[in-house]
């Protein structure tokens, strides 16, 4: 786990320099150099933040049915613990990229929030994160709540599907991946971007997913000490 | 248990492979104007910015009026309630939604579309590399 | 009572390490017995000691946190949704409906069972015994508790269990209720498999065993 | 077989429960009643587009359902009955007598919201009966499916009423967003094979969600 937190460091702090601090210009020369894309300009260094974030976010959720999905089979209340944290941090996570994506789209799109369809879907996952938790506070024994939880977040897992298979109908968009764009059905898979800033965007993608796991430690070790403490308390 | 794991999970699996077979062929509802004239709904039609062609905004009935050039090549006159988008300008291309209604395009959305988001001048650089 | 020319099965029951937690504390743990008609069995504990949840566990109602139950009918293992229609449960946790008589209830109950078929005769006999046979066609909402305890009974025989499970037998039973308590108990032990789970000492004593639950004090 | 004569009794004793007490299903009516009066009022006279009308029918049939269907396992919870069932009845066989009664209830609360919109408002004219009847069907049950699960979920926590919305409503989203689509098609008049796909998805979300619930239910109705 050290080394992962070391790398972890060590790649968003690159990012961070790299994304920020390469210059733009129109005709890029060297590998330290980006392109200028018109009508983005510097707006475009937003994909190395915000793209790896709702990455995560969605890393958050799937972490958290995983163990939820194993506490339903073995009962073991440690699972319970491993979920919740992942759940948490997702859900910080999902409202980064929720802020980053709706000022992105301010400057580019002219509004904050448009209902384009990944707009809508981070909407969603901020709702089932939301319900999520508002269950887990209404429920009265620890043995309950991880039970309930575990099967609302199957469910609300069950559903992701049909956002993928329904969104393109419903909802017309300007985000890539939306209805009508032609060079591809995810941000991720459409990666037409010159080879320096890729390899920033996959350092960028590995860096904030190895956060996640470091940071899902540290919350999942405090959390079993604090319930230790609590059990010890009575 | 076991039987009902597998019933359970075969008809999940039914369930979203039907739903995938639908998305797969889920006909995106772009038309150009022909198709507009012809069936008089509302529809898509996405295409570009005719720029050398007048366009105006009308202060009164606060409408905009541009030109646009569908995918088949056909130009037609476009009136779009509301302003002029912000980066209009920069669109690449432009998608109206609304009906044929006379002579022109009566639009009542319209989303404009960045160039290919981080394509940047790749081709460019390619050239000259 | 008869037991109406059923021939009883086979059946056992066997308690193996069963542990269960309720918000992380162990309520109790380590319980182990196992039990094949005729006998009777003999839960006591402190309150809060978890006499009715280990007699919930033992019903098929809620799960063990750790170790298993297994239950055999005619020298085969089977699972609990197949052993259920063998046990008959009262309990203080457990309602009937107040929107229905007393003879709706039992009806309606038996046709949700749907293994046996639907035996007025054994209906009438039951509301006899628990006195309640001229109060049939009166909502169970206007029943007194004790009344209720006794449709209780009425209910948990319906089906003639090869276990039966009483969970504080007597309360809110009157004299007479005590009673008919006491003749079916002392049926059910040389018949089949009883389970009472009890406070009273006296309750305890009309089983053969007893096994005591709780946590050791620290 | 049993199965099936013992999740059918489940349906009988909850609607003869239903018919004894009227517990849901008038406060379901009265619901629809209120928040339709209140669309006309905040309307007057004014015309509302196809999209729009399709919206608010299913957003009176959302929200009035959210009032009544939880009914179905929190009046068990409440009275205690819950162990009564669990010891006459395999999980399976209790959540298709709930699904069961759910659906039903569902058909009846859209059917009666239907008749409504036909008659107060003017523009909610059905072109295509055919797309209609088939979205209201299917969008009733898909609806049903995901609410009964729900209902089970919260009977078990502490603040059930406000929580049952919250917990629906992301759950529920593809099919309503679906249904308003459709609905909408069948306002047009557009002809029956342009709402294929909806169906397909309706039948799709249906699919999922009951053989979804069915595996989780024994770990919602057993602790």
């Amino acid at each position: 786990m050290k080394a992962v937190k070391y790398l972890s460091i060590i790649l968003v702090t690159f990012v961070i320099i790299a994304g920020i601090a390469i210059p733009m210009v129109p005709e890029p020369q060297s590998l330290f150099e980006f392109p200028i894309i018109p009508g983005l300009e510097d707006k475009a260094r937003n994909i190395f933040f915000h793209v790896p974030v709702a990455w995560t976010s969605v890393l958050g959720f799937l972490v958290a049915l995983y163990y939820g999905f194993k506490y339903l089979r073995t009962k073991n209340l440690d699972y319970d613990i491993q979920s919740v944290s992942s759940a948490g941090l997702g859900m910080m996570f999902c409202l980064l990229a929720t802020v980053t994506g709706s000022i992105w789209a301010k400057f580019n799109w002219g509004s904050f929030w448009n209902w384009d369809p990944r707009e809508t879907s981070i909407f969603i996952l901020l709702l089932i994160y939301g319900a999520y938790f508002a269950l887990r506070s209404a429920l009265g024994s620890d043995e309950a709540r991880a039970r309930l939880s575990a099967v609302y977040a199957i469910l609300a897992g069950l559903t992701a599907p049909f956002f993928i298979f329904i969104m393109p109908r419903i909802v017309g968009g300007l985000h890539p991946g939306a209805k009508g764009d032609t060079s591809g059905s995810t941000p991720v898979a459409q990666l037409h971007m010159p080879p320096n800033m890729r390899f920033v965007f996959f350092v960028s993608l590995i860096g904030f997913s190895l956060l996640f796991i470091w940071l899902l430690n540290v919350r999942i070790r405090a959390a079993r000490v604090e319930h230790q403490l609590s059990i010890k308390d009575h | 248990m076991n039987t009902k794991m597998i019933i359970g999970g075969l008809v999940i699996l039914v369930g979203i492979v039907l739903g995938t077979i639908n998305f797969l062929d889920s006909n995106v509802e772009y038309g150009d104007f022909a198709d507009a004239r012809r069936i008089q709904k509302k529809i898509q039609v996405k295409g570009e910015w005719v720029r050398d062609r007048e366009s105006s905004f009308n202060t009164e009935k606060i409408q905009f009026t541009f030109y646009l050039k569908d995918d088949s090549g056909e130009i037609s006159k476009v009136v779009l309630d509301g302003g002029r988008p912000n980066n209009f300008d920069l669109a690449a291309s432009v998608v109206v939604k609304g009906k044929y209604s006379g002579d022109y395009f009566h639009a009542t959305e319209i989303l404009t579309k960045c160039p290919s988001k981080y394509e940047g001048r790749t081709g460019v650089m390619k050239k000259q590399s | 009572m008869e037991s109406g020319g059923h021939s009883m099965n086979r059946v056992t029951i066997t308690a193996h390490d069963v542990a269960k937690d309720f918000n992380r504390r162990q309520i109790f743990r380590d319980i182990s017995f196992s039990l094949s008609l005729p006998s009777s069995l003999a839960i006591t504990g402190k309150n809060g000691a978890g006499k009715s949840t280990l007699s919930k566990i033992l019903a098929g109602l809620i799960g063990s946190t750790r170790g298993s139950i297994t239950y055999t009918l005619n020298d085969k293992q089977v699972g609990i949704e197949k052993f259920k229609h063998s046990i008959g449960f009262v309990s203080p946790y457990l309602n009937l409906y107040d929107e229905f008589t007393a003879l709706e209830n039992l009806q309606l109950l038996s046709r949700i069972r749907a293994t046996t078929q639907q035996n007025e005769g054994r209906m009438k006999d039951l509301l006899s015994l628990v006195n309640l046979w001229q109060r049939r066609d009166d909502l169970v909402g206007t029943f007194s508790s004790g009344m209720k305890q006794r449709l209780k009974y009425a209910f948990a025989l319906l089906h003639n269990p090869n276990v039966l499970i009483l969970d504080e037998p007597t309360s809110s039973l009157d004299e007479e209720g005590i009673e008919f308590v006491q003749r079916i108990v002392r049926q059910q032990k040389e018949e089949g498999v009883l389970i009472v789970a009890t406070n009273d000492k006296e309750e305890a004593g009309w089983c053969a065993k007893e096994i005591h639950v709780g946590m050791p004090e620290r | 077989m049993n199965f099936i004569v013992s999740t059918w009794a489940i349906v009988v004793k909850d609607v003869r429960s239903e018919l004894r007490t009227r517990y849901a299903l008038n406060a379901l009516l009265m619901f629809v009643v209120t928040s339709v009066a209140t669309i006309l009022f905040a309307l007057r006279d004014d015309e509302l587009s196809p999209e729009i009308l399709s919206g608010m029918f299913w957003v009176v049939i959302f929200f009035t359902a959210m009032s009544g269907l939880s009914r179905i396992f929190v009046s068990e919870e409440e009275r205690g009955t819950t162990l009564t069932l669990q010891l006459v009845a395999s999980p399976s066989v209790v959540y298709f007598g709930k699904l069961l009664f759910n659906s039903g209830l569902t058909l009846i609360l859209s059917s009666a919201v239907t008749v409504l919109y036909v008659v107060v408002f003017p523009a909610f004219v059905i072109k295509s009966p055919l797309i209609f009847g088939f979205t209201v069907f299917l969008g009733s049950l898909g609806f049903a499916s995901a609410a009964t699960i729900i209902a089970a979920v919260i009977a078990k926590a502490n603040t059930k009423g406000t929580l049952y919305p919250v917990l629906s409503f992301p759950i529920l989203i593809p099919l309503l967003m679906t249904v308003m689509k459709s609905t909408a098609r069948a306002l047009d008049g557009e002809l029956f094979t342009a709402a294929l796909g909806e169906f397909q998805i309706l039948v799709s979300y249906l699919l999922v969600m009951t053989a979804g619930s069915y595996l989780l239910f024994d770990y919602v109705w057993k602790e």
